[in-house]
């Protein structure tokens, strides 16, 4: 650990991306302190501009707190986030690990469902599953998560089929070993690092893809998120900009972050990628 | 006539900060001469790689950078001449040839292209010259068919015919010196002799210097004109190879030639009754599968494992050598059911287990255990040493606590400090990886011990311990051994009984004495004969 | 008593006159804002509003109607009644061609309004309910008998309510998918061109049109543009020049209207008086109970919501009919309308029924349905979560996608409250009945009595308000409607939407019609 | 056998495996639009204003709405096999001729994309690498990061408002200019000055991605035994980037704009929605909400079957480009 950490640390952009998103995530779980009211209160001047009329970040057109909205609406986009990353993980070890490890029938199977939520156009596809479930937050992560889990699959898949024979698991067998137990304590552990940076990386696409479904119309409208301010913002863009442009900017400065600390944790825990000599 | 060709002095090559030590390479002097060949021998980390590099201005900077001191070539100190000179120099008046062929040589151009560049960025010379002379220096290299190999790529040849594509052009534009870093450690030890001879051929023809870096005695032996013997990134010992190889000094010298293991065959020792394992008519392929949707042809079938005989006996230790491919190790892999055989039966005692379900297996399994090749890749980096030692038993059904106290047991047994039990695989060097292989395979106190390449991964002086240890487990225990092995000399010093493997048969068997003194098959022979430094073993040196 | 009801003679002539001053006027293409794309283009199958943005160009009714109220002869040139109103004779226009070349005869009229209107058509059942025949003793007359008098019937001869369709290509095929559809041929001074779905469509000038000199444009066409950020910067651009029913968003139209080049208006839309409301499930659920339904009413900013959702467009609903209906004497002033809200009467009123509030005070709970045409309604839903919220009734929003939201409305009557807006239409008995009579709660029908209130008062007094001829007793019966529908409250209205027009001020000509954008655009024409 | 003749197997293979995962895809499509509420007929009869149920029912057995699932199913099905996609029940046409039409436009703007997002993906990632460490590279990089970052619409909408309502540049949207109605060369003109917004805010996002691939996937190749060798031989350093590096670091970046096919059609809703380009994508979006189950079954075969032949196209480049990838 304290060895990851200090790999970790050697990227300083990493570190400073780590940062944000210790704020960001600090901000989210002290919004109701921040700022107590309910984020859909009406609380003032319809469309005050930054800086005015008590308005840090200004006001929406039915005068909601724009800032109050991002600092409550974090909560909602990091739990999309993290919450559709790791169903996709999930299902996409599932299936990449059986495939993999099995290899045969079995991995044909699981590949052939793989590859047809891969030839899906994706983002069509999440639109199609909100649509029908209705838009929420729970059919959101559900659709996001349906759309991105073929990536880890294909992933996990490809470390196991490595794994697989390394001499270390043929010992497990050699020792009897059951498969389940093989799979699940002695290769998967050992496939972490790279599931761990994709992961990251598909918290900020989940994001993105919230914000995107959200544009078109199809966010939660009960729950305050950064999609759904841009959402109500977006036909405002040019008369008020503030509405629609501060939630862009958390959207760009959250995934900016993921992204420095994905590529931090892909430094750190594969460090196979070596300096250019 | 010689004349000095290359002159390091006083080398220091510095390590970056946060390294376990300062200096990779520290006050180094070499010299090496027209028509002269030096080794550089050392274990692993004993800085004869960079130091060879240096040489080529090839250290990894800016990481990695020479110190201080001068590399003396013709009239220029090669630390200090301009990285435009250095790139003239380059493969023309200083080549160098590496260990790996496969990865050395850019996998998505053809060898002709390769061979090409040097030529175009070195000499002016029209396309068709260059073909020409391109397609001479890989009949030179005697590379069969060169017309063909001028077009393919990298994957299409053989270890071999890399390695000779890789000589061809290095010595493309005649260079004065050959930098050789372990070109042939990679390869298998036919096609080590032949390279060997290769170059060394070469060097007389054009009377090139070579530096050669090797960590085997046996190679040194056989051409070597002076030895600088390595350890920690300074120089202990150097000197003629016959005052090296015959009389050490440093006592770091003695050990490492001490360790060798010697093609003497060890002493025969009665056969016991008892046969605790028995193969008989095994096959084995692969490939041949059909993909889902049943397109297409199959694929290839590989017959990797032709219709084998062995019996082990209680007791001794049977090898089995041959070359990469020969199907050694997938008979050791379906003698212990990692892969199921397609024919035949492998019988433990009485009961065959091929026909066993995986289920029914399982209370056989601990009677029959395995030794891995890679001491990094046997054991699971993310569990720590006692549980793999423990984890074993405790599936076979003993309880935590007896199997906590049995791996205590081996820790003690295989050499290895007590404290180890919570401490993780990577803090451990090669040699102590591979004892914690070995506790593995002994904590279900089997019969049998199948060691697959155990040493082949290791340091020549760790090797020797590691055999030791072996011999010493099998005979306190009374072990029967099933011992693959690539290595005749490994073979020789631990074998009791020997089956030389090919193309998934089984040429030749019998007792080690007898084998390797009086070969009947003629690839035996080839083996026997291409083991370097064999003349040495016998005590001859090259003249 | 025989009694003309109406004898109108527009001059052809002015407008002759009119045509040849503006002789140098023609030429140019007009590109305005179709939003959505339109499903179809039989305008004689559905009044969805995209398709009454296009085809009122190709198709001509028999009457448009000027923004005083006034008729406009267009395929019709007079038409008289007899006195007791069942009879009345439309004089047709001579010389009108078929894009196609052949003659527009009255047999066209009498496929149209029998075998079309008022069997395919959304609103034409009940625009020509009274109509029992009509007779054609020649090409030009067209005499429709009616079983009773009606005299909404007169305002519903537009292009966008009533198109005049070629009997020639539709007689003996299936209406509803007959070619026509997507190939009109009509009257219009503009021919249909073609059709590049998720583009454009494209009408150019009808050379042959009646009425010589008209149009002054030789090309008309229709964008599609799906985002409306989009729209408002194709309008800045110049690339489009009109957009109405709020293609432009009103936030982007008050800052566009500060531009030289581009103006707005409210004009145009007085035939379709839109009216944003609540329906309530009277039926089940928690507003089952009057005394709810009058508290959210009083509860209500409306102000607030005109001005934060919709910029100041709009007016306060006073009662169940729109506030335009004063110029027929029909609307009245009720109570339970206050313009800014009154949270403690609504509280009042809650408190004497009888609904505690609980320890969040909360009285009820509720889901609303929001009506899913555009982020607007959405606000509006926010709104009034926070309103109803004040008073003890917490909403849940619900926001689901047109399908969904129809079948559960109007067919599993799976609601409790719904956001939606109608048209009124340019008569009562044309776009408010639906909402009221029990004979409109007919399950699977959208955009009728979906509250499925049913009072047998009331429905005798909308029948009475439907065939009454005499204009004080129809007053009457429509003040008594208003007054049960005030405090029985089965829909709150909120208020009646003032669509925008915004247009690039080079066009000109294009705003003279009470249709507005559904109307022919024959008039209009660029200046440079 | 010839390479060529083993290619033209492959393909054939290929695609013949192809057919059963695009019918697993309509068939999994079909029921979840079946799941959703509401039918086509809904739609329009809401939209016309009000219909009767009768004539909603009617509606629904002309369309064969009525029918039992798995019968409407094998119907399509049916359809499917001899090519025929069916009638839209929306817009009263053969879904074929209406993908048709959007399919050039849908066509036009990915390719476009992919050639920018790829071409410039891989020269700025191949500078960031060769300039590692210098201010180029991050400047790179940081461009990388930031266009990752940015939700698409923001892009699309600042781009409006930039190239076309500040500069004049370009036309805020559309595929042609209606007034006019060009033919010929100015057509061509024409439709090209309407796709570069569209195109450059679409492979803005992928162009971030391949940059940073590029980048990382130059980096290994440099850490790679063979650029050792190559130094060792003399080359200059631009030999080696250009020649040795670049094709075996190009490899990567092949295999993933392969996969992001798949992702690129979906993604365009968002573009063709700003920029109101007459693609699938927003044509899926609509017939969505209008429940036009034939036409949006239609478009996923459709974009599906071009996955397909793409992802083909990219293992066949693949194979040009990787000596050591057999066709089998």
């Amino acid at each position: 650990m304290g060895n990851f950490w200090s790999r970790y640390k050697r990227n300083h952009a990493a570190v400073f991306g780590l940062f944000v998103i210790v704020l960001i995530i600090v901000m989210a779980i002290t919004a109701s302190l921040l700022y107590p009211e309910d984020p859909f209160r009406l609380v003032g001047k319809p469309l005050s501009k930054p800086l005015t009329n008590g308005f840090l970040l200004g006001s929406d057109s039915l005068g909601r707190d724009v800032a109050s909205g991002i600092v409550h609406g974090a909560k909602t986009s990091l739990l999309i986030g993290f919450v559709a990353t790791l169903v996709s993980v999930f299902i996409g070890i599932f299936f990449g690990a059986f495939a993999g490890y099995f290899g045969g029938l079995i991995d044909d199977i699981l590949m052939r469902v793989t590859e047809i939520f891969q030839t899906i156009p994706s983002f069509i596809f999440a639109i199609l599953l909100v649509a029908i479930m209705k838009p929420s937050i729970s059919s959101i992560v559900i659709a996001i998560a349906v759309v991105s889990w073929p990536g880890v699959a294909r992933l996990v898949r490809g470390e196991f089929l490595a794994v697989k024979n390394r001499e270390f698991v043929q010992a497990c067998h050699t020792l009897g070993m059951s498969d389940l137990r093989i799979m699940l304590w002695e290769i998967l552990p050992n496939c972490l690092s790279p599931i761990i940076v994709v992961g990251s990386l598909m918290v900020a696409t989940a994001i993105l893809i919230e914000s995107g479904l959200a544009f078109l119309g199809l966010g939660d409208p009960n729950i305050m998120s950064w999609g759904f301010l841009i959402g109500a913002g977006r036909t405002m863009l040019r008369s008020a900009w503030w509405v629609c442009t501060f939630p862009g900017v958390a959207i760009l400065i959250t995934v900016l972050a993921i992204n420095l600390i994905g590529e931090g944790l892909n430094d750190a825990l594969n460090p196979r990628l070596k300096e250019r000599q | 006539m010689t004349k000095k060709l290359l002159s390091i002095s006083d080398l220091s090559i510095l390590l970056p900060t946060g390294a376990d030590r300062q200096y990779a390479v520290q006050d180094i002097d070499l010299e090496l001469n027209t028509g002269e060949t030096v080794c550089v021998v050392g274990e692993s980390g004993s800085g004869k790689s960079l130091t060879a590099r240096a040489v080529m201005g090839l250290l990894p900077a800016p990481h990695v950078r020479v110190g201080k001191g001068e590399i003396i070539f013709g009239a220029e100190d090669l630390t200090k001449v301009t990285y435009e000179r250095l790139r003239e120099l380059r493969g023309s008046e200083i080549s160098m040839i590496f260990q790996e062929p496969m990865t050395a040589l850019n996998p998505v151009m053809t060898i002709g292209d390769q061979i090409d560049e040097i030529f175009r960025y070195h000499v002016s010379m029209s396309a068709k010259e260059r073909a020409e002379k391109a397609l001479s220096l890989l009949v030179d290299v005697n590379l069969p068919d060169p017309e063909k190999i001028i077009d393919a790529y990298p994957h299409e040849l053989s270890g071999g015919q890399r390695q000779r594509s890789m000589i061809a052009m290095a010595l493309a534009l005649g260079p004065k010196i050959l930098i050789a870093d372990e070109p042939t450690t990679a390869l298998d030890v036919t096609t080590q002799a032949q390279i060997l001879k290769l170059i060394s051929d070469m060097q007389k023809r054009l009377n090139t210097g070579v530096l050669f870096i090797t960590h085997d005695f046996g190679v040194v032996a056989d051409i070597a004109d002076r030895v600088i013997v390595m350890q920690h990134g300074k120089i202990v010992e150097t000197g003629t190879t016959k005052q090296v190889l015959q009389k050490p000094k440093h006592p770091y010298t003695k050990s490492l030639i001490a360790a060798i293991p010697r093609l003497k065959p060890r002493k025969a020792r009665s056969r016991a009754a008892e046969v605790v394992l028995k193969t008989e008519g095994v096959c084995k392929s692969f490939g041949g599968g059909k993909s889902f949707f049943g397109f297409g042809k199959p694929n290839r079938e590989v017959k990797a494992v032709q219709n084998v005989q062995i019996e082990l006996r209680r007791g001794e230790t049977l090898g089995v050598v041959g070359e990469s491919g020969s199907g050694k190790s997938t008979l050791a892999r379906c003698v212990i059911r990692l892969i199921d055989s397609d024919e035949g039966q492998i019988k433990l005692g009485d009961v065959d287990i091929t026909k066993l379900s995986r289920k029914d297996l399982r209370p056989y399994r601990k009677r029959i255990q395995m030794v891995f090749q890679d001491p990094f890749a046997s054991l699971n980096p993310r569990i720590r040493v006692g549980d793999i030692i423990s984890q074993g038993p405790i599936l076979q059904g003993e309880d935590k606590e007896d199997a906590s106290k049995r791996a205590y047991e081996l820790l003690d047994i295989v050499g290895l400090d007590r404290r180890s039990f919570d401490r993780f695989p990577h803090e451990f060097s090669g040699g102590q990886r591979q004892r914690i292989g070995i506790a593995r395979a002994l904590s279900l106190k089997p019969d049998i011990l199948v060691a697959d390449e155990p040493v082949s991964a290791l340091d020549v002086s760790i090797q020797a311990q590691i055999l030791e240890l072996l011999d010493d487990i099998r005979e306190q225990m009374d072990l029967s051994m099933l011992f693959i092995t690539h290595d005749l000399r490994v073979a020789a010093q631990v074998c009791d009984y020997v089956a030389v493997m090919q193309y998934g048969k089984i040429v030749e068997m019998g007792p080690t004495a007898k084998l390797f003194k009086d070969p009947k098959d003629a690839y035996t022979k080839s083996l026997l004969a291409a083991v370097p430094g064999k003349d040495w073993h016998f005590g001859k040196l090259k003249p | 008593m025989k009694k003309v009801l109406a004898s109108i003679l527009m001059a052809g002539s002015l407008l002759l006159g009119g045509a040849a001053a503006n002789a140098d006027k023609s030429g140019g293409t007009l590109s305005f804002l179709v939003q959505p794309e339109p499903p179809t283009l039989a305008s004689y199958i559905s009044t969805s509003g995209p398709i009454g943005l296009v085809m009122p160009k190709v198709y001509e009714g028999l009457f448009d109607y000027n923004n005083d109220g006034t008729m406009v002869p267009i395929l019709a040139e007079s038409y008289s009644a007899s006195a007791d109103g069942k009879t009345v004779t439309f004089n047709l226009r001579k010389g009108v061609k078929w894009h196609d070349g052949k003659p527009f005869t009255s047999a066209d009229v009498q496929f149209t309004v029998m075998d079309v209107l008022k069997k395919v058509h959304p609103r034409g059942p009940n625009s020509f309910r009274e109509v029992t025949s009509i007779d054609t003793p020649n090409d030009h007359t067209a005499i429709f008998n009616l079983k009773k008098p009606a005299p909404y019937m007169m305002r519903s001869f537009a292009a966008y309510e009533s198109p005049m369709v070629p009997k020639h290509l539709l007689e003996g095929k299936d209406i509803k998918s007959a070619p026509l559809a997507n190939n009109p041929v009509g009257t219009g001074p503009f021919k249909f061109v073609e059709w590049k779905k998720g583009q454009y469509i494209r009408l150019d000038k009808n050379k042959d049109y009646w009425q010589k000199g008209l149009p002054h444009l030789d090309r008309i066409v229709g964008r599609f543009i799906p985002d409306a950020s989009t729209r408002t910067a194709a309008m800045e651009n110049g690339e489009v020049l009109y957009a109405a029913y709020n293609a432009i968003p009103n936030i982007d139209a008050i800052r566009l209207k500060e531009r030289d080049d581009i103006d707005v208006t409210t004009e145009g839309y007085s035939m379709i008086n839109p009216m944003a409301l609540i329906e309530f499930n009277t039926k089940e659920g928690p507003f089952v109970d009057p005394a709810i339904r009058r508290a959210i009413s009083v509860a209500i900013d409306r102000r607030f919501m005109i001005d934060t959702i919709f910029f100041g467009y709009g007016k306060p609903a006073t009662s169940a009919l729109s506030s335009n209906f004063k110029a027929t004497n029909l609307h009245a002033e009720m109570p339970n309308y206050p313009e800014k809200g009154d949270k403690a009467a609504a509280n009042a009123i809650l408190d004497k029924a009888g609904y505690k509030r609980d320890g969040d005070g909360v009285r009820l709970k509720a889901v609303l349905d929001l009506i899913p045409y555009g982020e607007d309604w959405r606000r509006a839903g926010e709104y009034l979560k926070q309103a109803l919220g004040d008073i003890g009734i917490q909403l849940e929003l619900r926001y689901e996608d047109v399908p969904t939201w129809l079948k559960r409305v109007y067919h599993r009557y799976d609601f409790q409250m719904n956001v939606n807006y109608f048209y009124q239409l340019p008569d009562p008995v044309l776009g408010v009945h639906r909402h009221y009579g029990t004979d409109q709660i007919r399950k699977g029908t959208h955009f009728v009595n979906s509250s499925r209130y049913s009072n047998p008062k009331l429905d005798a007094l909308l029948d009475s308000g439907a065939g009454e001829p005499d204009a004080a007793k129809r007053t009457a019966a429509y003040k008594e409607i208003q007054q049960i529908l005030a405090d029985d409250m089965p829909v709150v209205n909120l208020f009646e939407l003032e669509f925008l027009v915004v247009y690039n001020t080079k066009l000109k000509g294009a705003y003279g019609s009470a249709m507005g954008a559904y109307g022919s655009f024959r008039e209009a024409y660029l200046d440079d | 056998m010839t390479r060529s003749t083993k290619i033209f197997k492959y393909v054939g293979k290929r695609l013949l495996q192809g057919i059963p995962i695009i019918l697993a895809i309509v068939i999994i499509n079909f029921f979840l639009l079946n799941l959703a509420e509401g039918d086509a007929v809904d739609v329009l009869a809401g939209e016309a204003g009000s219909a009767t149920p009768e004539y909603m029912e009617q509606l629904r057995k002309k369309f064969g709405l009525d029918q039992p699932l798995p019968v409407q199913l094998m119907v399509y099905l049916k359809n499917v096999l001899s090519l025929d996609l069916g009638y839209s029940f929306r817009h009263d046409m053969p879904v074929n001729e209406l993908i048709y039409d959007r399919f050039a436009a849908t066509g036009l703007l990915m390719a476009s994309t992919i050639i920018l997002a790829v071409g410039f993906g891989i020269l700025l990632g191949l500078l960031a690498a060769v300039r590692l460490n210098t201010w180029k590279d991050a400047v790179i990089t940081v461009f990388a990061l930031i266009t990752y970052a940015t939700p698409l619409f923001w892009v699309g909408l600042m781009m409006i408002v930039v190239f076309s309502l500040n500069l004049g540049w370009f036309p805020t949207s559309g595929m042609t200019n209606v007034a006019a109605f060009y033919e010929g060369w100015d057509y061509v003109v024409d439709v090209s000055r309407h796709l570069v917004l569209p195109t450059i805010t679409l492979s803005l996002f992928y162009l971030a991605l391949y940059t940073r691939m590029m980048r990382a996937s130059m980096l290994e190749q440099y850490g790679q035994d063979y650029v050792v060798t190559a130094r060792a031989k003399g080359l200059t350093e631009r030999r080696i980037t250009y020649v040795h590096v670049l094709r075996n670091a190009l490899l990567p970046v092949v295999t993933m704009a392969g996969v992001q096919v798949g992702a690129l059609i979906g993604g365009s809703v968002i573009v063709e929605s700003v920029f109101a380009w007459p693609g699938l994508g927003m044509l899926a979006f609509e017939s969505l909400f209008a429940r036009d189950l034939n036409l949006l079954l239609g478009i996923f075969l459709l974009s599906s079957m071009l996955v397909v032949v793409v992802n083909l196209i990219v293992d066949i480049i693949y194979c040009f480009l990787d000596p050591r990838i057999e066709v089998n």
